[in-house]
């Protein structure tokens, strides 16, 4: 048993920290967030350069990382910078799959996504699905993809989309459901900015010419690999949500400790105080969680989506928790678009929203627990 | 006791149903169904429709052109207007002002001022909070200092509700500095377009900007626009900030809230069948409908009270706080029901712009209105200082 | 719309109020506790005299009252008291079953239960019905009442008791129950004193013989007015626990106003203000959920159970923040058994396993909102 | 970062299992199940059994005869002794008292208490709390005042747990009234049958009889019993209060908790399928397991810095709070798991005995437990003082 991070991963998280808090500053985020694209190039590049993509990805794959604690290090930084590029949707998502799944031509794609050149985005989720992974209406037939993919993460700033489809089986059968690799430029698609910073998009497929050539994997088997890059998704979500815990809750530290109210600091109210003191049990439990999900992601399955879905749901309640009072506790600067909090915040409760929800994995959950 | 309406109270309640129906514009309507922010010339509108029926200051005494409902008669109506999704009355002139010009302003500002917020001439904003004061209100700095039959303000507002909207700001000033906080306060009506005034919007968490600050340089103001006596404001400002609290309890907001929750779950699917039969899902709705009855019993209970003449004070408190975490649950709840849907972020698609928003009906604003909503246990004296007043006020004098 | 008691009720709430408080103060309780009946039998002679037992009758029952808020005000006088008499058991769920299902000679008995000389109690759970009114095991056939009845509340102190049984129907079809007055002596039981006061016991039916004449009402047709009598009982229940929580609450704030840490009344620290507001709140909550259920009770059936669902849920979580935190912010001396908190504590949680707990009528909210 | 135990600890955790089977008593796991209170036999035979195996004093430095079982060990012991349902080891003499003996006792007094702890000689109780102090525990009055060779004591301790079986009690008394309060403290061994000492036993809110008053009249005790030095039994005192702190999680009572609660749960019945099948409790059973396993993950985190020599101090405090909300929840589960059979006041029906309780295995403690573990968030440094502790701490001194 063995808690501290390796030296590998200690170098890791200190030089990824110390870039963010050097180019990651909030004007420089308020730009980005502004921005069309909703994401910096630039930055994209030196992530890349400073080896943050490649500590994503195992070395077999080209990398030298890619184990749940590399996934938890990097993303706790992430989160704590608040940062909005789609690393997650492009390293774990769409990396993930093409590693798992690739074959060789396909592979080929691993080199330019850890050099930065390449970013990717998954499409499974559809209007009528909500947060079941096995759910899938989308049909590919006749080399045609026809379907209504919802809230792709990253898509408008992709280069490919990776497109799950239905080639046989019932609605909602774990089998039958492939995976396509197919060009943005083929794609018609409806962009939004998301709450919190980031891009999402949902994906009209009106019979869309994909050749059997760009399925990932054997017809029809890709969901036990879906759930595999889920878990690394989930975990990779809850490690940044935790990261922004981390940063909501130092920021109202340093309010109580330096706002004052009827000539006190208010961080000598008593009321406050205990407030505080559950936040930061809160965010304990948070880090275990996080560290739970991270150190069974290698694990059999069961035990790894066990972990996951506990962690899961235990940061939307966590994060749900920390967030308000993080708000309620400063009161109105904190209700400000340009204040830190107001992303952090809005970063924290969206990650909800993504990967299945807080009630969704307490579901799965029992689910697993029964099984 | 009698949990029902008398028969003159059911009277009156058909006759807002009907007016709702036969009066309320449907473009409104479907704004508000739609979560949508308001322009100007909405809440102009809907304001004198309100007015040509008598029914826009219903608080107002009959003398001054009031409707002079009483409690459960304002409930009905808001209640009513709640479902029938008829947007807010903004209350800066009509429920905060016009109450302080009736009781302590002179006749000339009455018949001045009073005709023109019925009218719609006048948009009034609220200068009280400062930033620095937060709860301590009256340790605001905005200074003003007599100059012959002039003031001359300098400082800051800030949080100034639709000030982008207002030519008419209603501000307290401090006019003596050398005696305790919440005396040596002013009570003074600025016109927005004075010189030296600028208004700067506040980008809110959600993307929307309701809020402003607004900065006063050498702003010359009449000696006449001060109400009552000079030093004597913050009696007027806490006459007001009890009269704020009409409908505190906000219950129906959170019945429309909980209505348009239970509709999206009813469309929306979970595992092959609605949400709403979703048991965990069904659970989180059942709770807070089951606390909002409550609420909504206790708020009938303060209301016929108040409409005895009884003054809620406690048990305002008591319904801000529970009222706020109900309609924050609600807002929450309807994230939850979006499911993914709740991720554009859509405040400039909803005002104005021409593409529907993504994802289910409704789903459009749940995101931003979650995030908005914080505010409500924030603005308006938080719910720190609402459990505050509760304990001390139970508790009594201690040592 | 009138939230005000009639003169009536105010004068019954009164005379009420003041006879506890002479009679049944804490000496005078725990010695009750503590005596073999668990109940006294002067006292219970005091409240029929008083007539507080007529207040739960109608006025063609021989009372004087019988409406949802004569139940409300009597059980929360009850409640603030701490009385641990059977008097909801034989008033509300014995005399209420005899008073609506009960033939000429049945219904004789009402007048000495209101004179306060005979005392019922109703079996009807079982061990494995757990809080469903319509799953009945116990059956009568050829005479014979077969089956297991649990935790009858009041039986030991009863002189009859009214036991449900099957006589048609599949295991928890609502048709087909029937209810039999028993005299007591009829009956072999397993009693216990409650947590909390009060007395109940298991009773084996093993073909105890019953005559027809013993059967209150039609064959199989008692289900709807099992219903009608356990939406009084929710009523009387939570009134009663409303009153403790009054009672609880009222220690609380005198606790906060004279105990004394760190050199000052606790009641000056902030954190404990704020606790002692929400719970001031949710008093509130459960007085207008007990309202709800009064005045709803003569309601239609589904209106009347929705609020005696919603609150006894209500109840069950208001209860529960209350007694918890009452007890909490008194620390050591509200977990001795002598301290007046004690019992009401034990009571206001009791309550919680009497006609559906917190989570049953969250779901029979659920399905009569669906309906 | 590695979840799982080094190879030696697999070991150790084989041996304890061992232990467990081979020698644990089935009479004692029984009662451990059944929620029984335990007589002073069941105690001695469980204390007598793990010394012959060297395994009582697991803390202690092996010079003093301990197994000195680094943070690990000791929470795997914790860990199994929990789930085979091995009664709790008594701390008073073992993990309270010899600390400080060993840190603060002089030679004569640490060779002739530890063995007698060891051998179970003498049942030590200990006398820290006063009515009226509680919190606040350096305001103590008990007076010890100087008389030749003996200190006359006189004053009342509360809250003794287990004093009824005690022969020994370790006091904290008041030997100087000139100094601020927590100087002027001592701290004092004392023999129970001194004359002038009487314990009266406090019935607690759910029949039991753990705790009492302990008074004292005139007690005369040797000066040979005071614990170093006159005046300085503060710092011994809090020096004990960190060592009270093994095991704060309680990790291993939860997990045992919650398997219990989910035996009932799959045995009761609700609409006719077992009740953990239902939706709403298969939710409460599930979010209390989620917490669960994130504490026994921070709980291994520090225990493994304290393995490595780190001193817990604001990780104790939150490990506390949550630690007991978790079995505070868990006990209210198992309240609502019992249904209708939570009802009967079993307290003595449980202590010895004949009758079976009623209802299904398991339920005849849940009520009482719920109501005793009150004590949990009370007792101990309640859980308002460990929130102090964390809060203040974190923000450091601000004016």
């Amino acid at each position: 048993m063995n808690f501290e991070l390796t030296e590998e991963r200690q170098m890791l998280q200190d030089t990824l920290r110390r870039f963010l808090s050097d180019k990651y500053d909030v004007p420089t985020r308020n730009a980005i967030l502004e921005s069309d694209t909703g994401m910096s190039v630039d930055l994209w590049a030196q992530l890349a350069e400073l080896g943050i993509l490649g500590a994503l990805f195992s070395e077999d794959d080209g990398g030298f990382g890619g184990a749940g604690f590399d996934i938890a290090v990097v993303f706790e930084e992430l989160g704590r910078a608040g940062v909005v590029e789609p690393i997650l949707e492009t390293c774990i998502l769409g990396g993930g799959l093409i590693a798992s799944l690739g074959n060789e031509t396909q592979k080929g794609l691993l080199e330019s996504i850890i050099g930065g050149e390449t970013r990717l985005a998954l499409a499974h989720g559809e209007p009528r699905s909500r947060y079941d992974l096995s759910r899938v209406e989308t049909t590919y037939a006749a080399g045609k993809l026809t379907g209504h993919k919802a809230m792709s993460l990253g898509a408008p700033n992709a280069d490919h989309v990776i497109i799950s489809a239905r080639e046989s089986g019932g609605i909602d059968d774990p089998h039958g459901i492939s995976l396509f690799l197919v060009p943005v430029s083929q794609l018609e698609m409806r962009t939004t900015p998301i709450m919190g910073g980031g891009t999402a998009a949902d994906i009209y497929l009106n019979g869309v010419s994909v050749s059997e050539g760009k399925r990932l994997g054997a017809a029809g088997e890709a969901f036990a690999h879906l759930e595999t890059v889920f878990a690394a998704a989930i975990t990779a979500t809850c490690a940044q949500t935790l990261g922004g815990m981390e940063s909501a809750t130092r920021l109202t530290v340093e309010y109580l400790q330096t706002r004052k109210q009827f000539g006190k600091a208010i961080g000598t109210f008593q009321a406050l105080q205990h407030r505080l003191s559950d936040m930061l049990i809160e965010l304990e439990q948070a880090r275990s969680a996080v560290i739970g999900a991270a150190g069974y992601l290698g694990a059999d399955t069961r035990l790894r989506d066990r972990y996951a879905s506990a962690a899961k749901n235990l940061m939307g309640r966590a994060g749900r928790m920390i967030a308000e009072e993080a708000v309620q506790m400063h009161g109105g600067i904190a209700m400000t678009q340009e204040y830190e909090l107001a992303h952090l915040t809005k970063r924290i409760i969206m990650a909800d929203h993504m990967f299945g929800d807080t009630d969704h994995h307490l579901e799965r959950f029992i689910a697993l627990s029964a099984a | 006791m009698d949990l029902n309406y008398s028969q003159e109270d059911l009277g009156f309640q058909s006759e807002v149903r009907a007016f709702m129906k036969d009066k309320l514009p449907q473009h409104l309507a479907d704004r508000v169904r739609g979560g949508a922010e308001f322009t100007k010339d909405d809440v102009e509108e809907w304001h004198a429709i309100l007015n040509a029926n008598g029914w826009l200051a219903q608080n107002w005494p009959k003398e001054f052109g009031g409707a002079e409902w009483n409690a459960v008669q304002r409930h009905i109506f808001e209640e009513e207007a709640a479902l029938s999704n008829a947007p807010r009355i903004v209350p800066f002139g009509l429920s905060m002002l016009a109450p302080v010009l009736q009781k302590f302003g002179s006749k000339e500002q009455c018949d001045h001022w009073l005709p023109r917020i019925l009218n719609g001439d006048d948009w009034w904003c609220q200068g009280y909070s400062e930033p620095g004061a937060g709860s301590d209100l009256a340790s605001l700095k905005t200074r003003a200092v007599l100059d012959g039959d002039h003031y001359i303000v300098n400082g800051q507002k800030t949080w100034t509700t639709l000030a982008q909207h207002a030519n008419m700001i209603f501000c307290l000033v401090r006019t003596n500095t050398e005696v305790k906080n919440q005396e040596g306060i002013s009570f003074l009506l600025i016109e927005m377009d004075t010189p030296g005034i600028e208004v700067r919007p506040i980008v809110l968490l959600d993307g929307g900007a309701e809020v402003n600050e607004v900065w006063f340089t050498d702003v010359k103001v009449p000696v006449e626009n001060l109400i009552g006596e000079q030093d004597k404001g913050w009696t007027y400002a806490k006459y007001l900030l009890t009269h704020e609290r009409t409908n505190i309890a906000g219950v129906g907001f959170s019945n429309a809230g909980l209505e348009a929750v239970k509709r999206m779950a009813k469309s929306e699917m979970s595992g092959g069948r609605p949400l709403i039969e979703n048991p965990h899902f069904a659970a989180r709705i059942a709770q807070v409908e089951i606390d909002l009855m409550a609420m909504s019993l206790s708020n009938l209970r303060i209301v016929s009270q108040a409409a005895k003449g009884g003054a809620p004070g406690l048990e305002a408190s008591m319904l801000k706080v529970k009222g706020t975490i109900i309609r924050q649950e609600i807002n929450d709840l309807a994230r939850r029901a979006a499911g993914s849907y709740a991720l554009p972020f859509a405040s400039e698609a909803v005002e104005g712009a021409n593409e529907p928003p993504f994802g289910p009906d409704g789903a459009g604003p749940v995101a931003a209105q979650y995030f908005n909503n914080r505010k409500l246990s924030i603005f308006g004296g938080s719910n720190e200082v609402q459990r505050e007043i509760i304990a001390k006020t139970t508790l009594g004098r201690m040592q």
